[in-house]
């Protein structure tokens, strides 16, 4: 069975999946695309979410009529706030960031290595938008979660030995989780923690170029 | 101490000059100084470069002043949405230095309190690092960053009383502070102008001596992504 | 999530050891973590090491802990107004490092912020910045200094909220917020715990992020200087 | 006549002098002693006053009964609020220091050389209560004015070739006012910008130990 014929988990199976890694009181941010599904797996759990331009407790989307041009998250989305919502400038909230004080970071990527590099900015030749705030998430946060599909659209590994693309961050990856399954970043390599369902470890080393121990 | 005017225009006056550095406000199109971009607009200054987080969409924000050709460089975190942008830095017109986003605003910082370098890790190993200072603590690689010293900064607020104390609302916060903080004059623009005294002391965002000039305006507050979700219906 | 400990003991239990480093917010007496102070010298923890811009005085404030020889080194700008930490650094049974105020400030934001390292102009050719590394920007020097990562934090609010957003009072903010930053673990003492949602998110001045024990009690709040004018009589 | 018997101006009309310094919409520190009575002279000139310890806008002393603990100067005095009072943290108050935005600095001194060296916080020998915000203030506010008497209790010179004790900054004074005088500190040394009352410049040089060109 080829690996690009595997599907495992969807998307919101994935996001389910790094919901379980949140805990009771965590300060967590979460990117764009998948990472942003989990706030709706989080159960009832206290989690708070910063949003790094400047919010901690970020609520959900405003209802018609109510969106406010002056609250919007990180994607530039309209949102809300909440009954333990606080503000503050760029400066600060980067400065949370750095030092180490949001527990854990959900985001997405285009190549995650088996030392825990991460590749989610920059691929050369092509438009180059920026790297937002996301060279500061990888550095600062105390977990690094990555959330995306196990191949891209080529069925070609997105774990690999080596990052080919420019680097969001070195050796700042934690855990990785597909949609076949979680991979742990450990010293030696990856190991696998769990399998999608219908996954298999043979599944996953076969769409794997990175290291498995 | 007069430190109100009566247009943007009028608050730019004597200011501006070709090939200066303005830091901005503002993260998208939230908390721009929408007033103050089109009188630099108007004013034509030229060789501009802008120490702020985005460039604007086309023709909103930093963008309307890429139209008009008077940005010769950007330093920023991210410059999606915006077309001419790329268009201009693809062929070479446009000058661009990334900066990770809290890079960005520390730098800003830095520059305002009289830091001129700081270290962090943020970007080490990565194309960020290039060229930069390098120092170890406890066995951690951090990058030597420098202060950003602006010529004139341009934010955007929601209230001030007239010694140029500023509050801010909501996520509007963002860059702005910072980004007033580093210039050597700071002009800010603000949706209303209250009475000396009715700010509470202990709630001003920004104190007025970082507020040299302020302008009051109508402010389209343009939404970039409006999302929304559905009342559930009982 | 429970933030809140129902006394300062108990707020302090399992995060003192012996030998630790803690940063403490205040200046003079104002603002100053009473109860969490009197906590620590109860607990007998030993071998302290204090970031605090002073040293309270003979027994109020951190003297109450020179006076139990709990202190083996103080960080701080300024150590007037006690007699006993005087007698104690003398006789060199107490370590004293002074740091500018606006450096110490910094160093424990920085601490807070993960920035290991700084310059400053601060201090140049004065016995501060014997032994540190000196780089020059524009002909000036200026010398680095480190961030503070302090074991704990102890902060004095005037009210929280049960999710550890801190607001402060007037003059008594000080050095509590910086403080608060560069501890691992940071315990507030607060006047009043409000209802979640009863703080204007606007004007946290500091972000339960920041804070993960909650104590609420009664303050003292001794006055250092009692200084008054005379009311003109008509 | 010995420099020692010349009296020329009192604290406040040192004080007074200062004040002539300051123009309208100037953000200023105040030192302690005489520096402190620079407030009393500065007349309807818009000026606000910073406190070291997290303060813009500082008031003057409260009515007997009103004094508020939250409330001090950095002298740890009873002071008031404005209706232009912002207050802020200390890691702000001394980055707006630092950061060259107070326009000026009024300082006590036990001594200035002819460069612009400062000693006020350390003799040697004697008990050191520590420099608290005088090095930042010295180092980063846009113009130190010094205000002292010009000679000890000894009658020795203040104003110095070279400062004998530790110093607060180096090259950071741009003006000192003393009974006898204003000097400014320029290149090659020190200019007599004015005499006190009954004070010739034969009177302040004789005073002083630092060159007068």
């Amino acid at each position: 069975m080829m690996a690009s014929e595997i599907k495992g988990w969807g998307r919101n199976q994935m996001a389910a999946r790094a919901a379980q890694e949140l805990s009771d009181g965590m300060y967590v941010n979460l990117g764009i695309g998948i990472p942003t599904l989990v706030a709706n797996y989080v159960g009832d759990k206290d989690i708070t979410l910063q949003s790094e331009n400047g919010m901690l407790g970020m609520g959900p989307f405003p209802f018609e009529g109510e969106e406010d041009p002056d609250l919007i998250n990180a994607g530039k989305q309209t949102i809300t706030e909440l009954n333990r919502t606080s503000y503050f400038d760029s400066a600060t909230s980067f400065g949370m960031i750095r030092g180490g004080k949001i527990a854990a970071a959900v985001l997405g990527a285009m190549e995650v290595s088996e030392k825990g590099d991460l590749a989610n900015w920059m691929i050369p030749g092509k438009l180059v938008k920026g790297m937002g705030g996301a060279m500061d998430l990888v550095a600062g946060v105390g977990r690094v979660i990555v959330v995306m599909d196990h191949t891209n659209k080529h069925g070609e590994s997105k774990v690999l030995k080596e990052c080919s693309l420019p680097l969001t961050g070195k050796a700042v990856v934690d855990l990785i989780i597909t949609n076949l399954g979680v991979l742990e970043v450990g010293h030696k390599g990856l190991h696998i923690l769990e399998c999608a369902d219908g996954v298999t470890p043979d599944d996953i080393r076969a769409a794997t170029e990175a290291t498995i121990v | 101490m007069n430190k109100i005017y009566p247009n943007a225009a009028a608050a730019l006056d004597g200011v501006l000059h070709d090939g200066m550095l303005i830091a901005a406000g503002g993260f998208g199109l939230c908390g721009i100084p929408e007033l103050l971009l089109a009188a630099i607009r108007d004013a034509g200054t030229k060789d501009l470069t802008f120490a702020s987080n985005n460039a604007g969409v086309d023709d909103f924000g930093i963008g309307i002043l890429l139209q008009t050709r008077q940005v010769k460089k950007m330093i920023s975190s991210y410059v999606g949405e915006n077309a001419e942008f790329m268009r201009q830095y693809l062929s070479g017109e446009l000058e661009l230095e990334f900066n990770p986003q809290g890079t960005l605003a520390e730098r800003m910082r830095a520059g305002g309190c009289g830091i001129p370098g700081f270290y962090t890790k943020t970007g080490v190993g990565t194309v960020i690092s290039e060229g930069k200072e390098v120092k170890s603590w406890g066995g951690q690689d951090y990058i030597l960053e420098e202060g950003i010293f602006a010529d004139l900064s341009i934010v955007k607020a929601w209230k001030a009383d007239d010694t140029g104390n500023l509050i801010f609302r909501k996520t509007a916060r963002n860059f702005n502070p910072p980004a007033a903080m580093c210039g050597k004059i700071c002009v800010a623009e603000v949706e209303e102008i209250v009475p000396r005294g009715s700010l509470d002391p202990d709630n001003i965002h920004l104190p007025g001596i970082y507020v040299h000039r302020i302008v009051q305006g109508d402010h389209e507050k343009r939404i970039e992504q409006r999302t929304v979700r559905q009342k559930e219906t009982a």
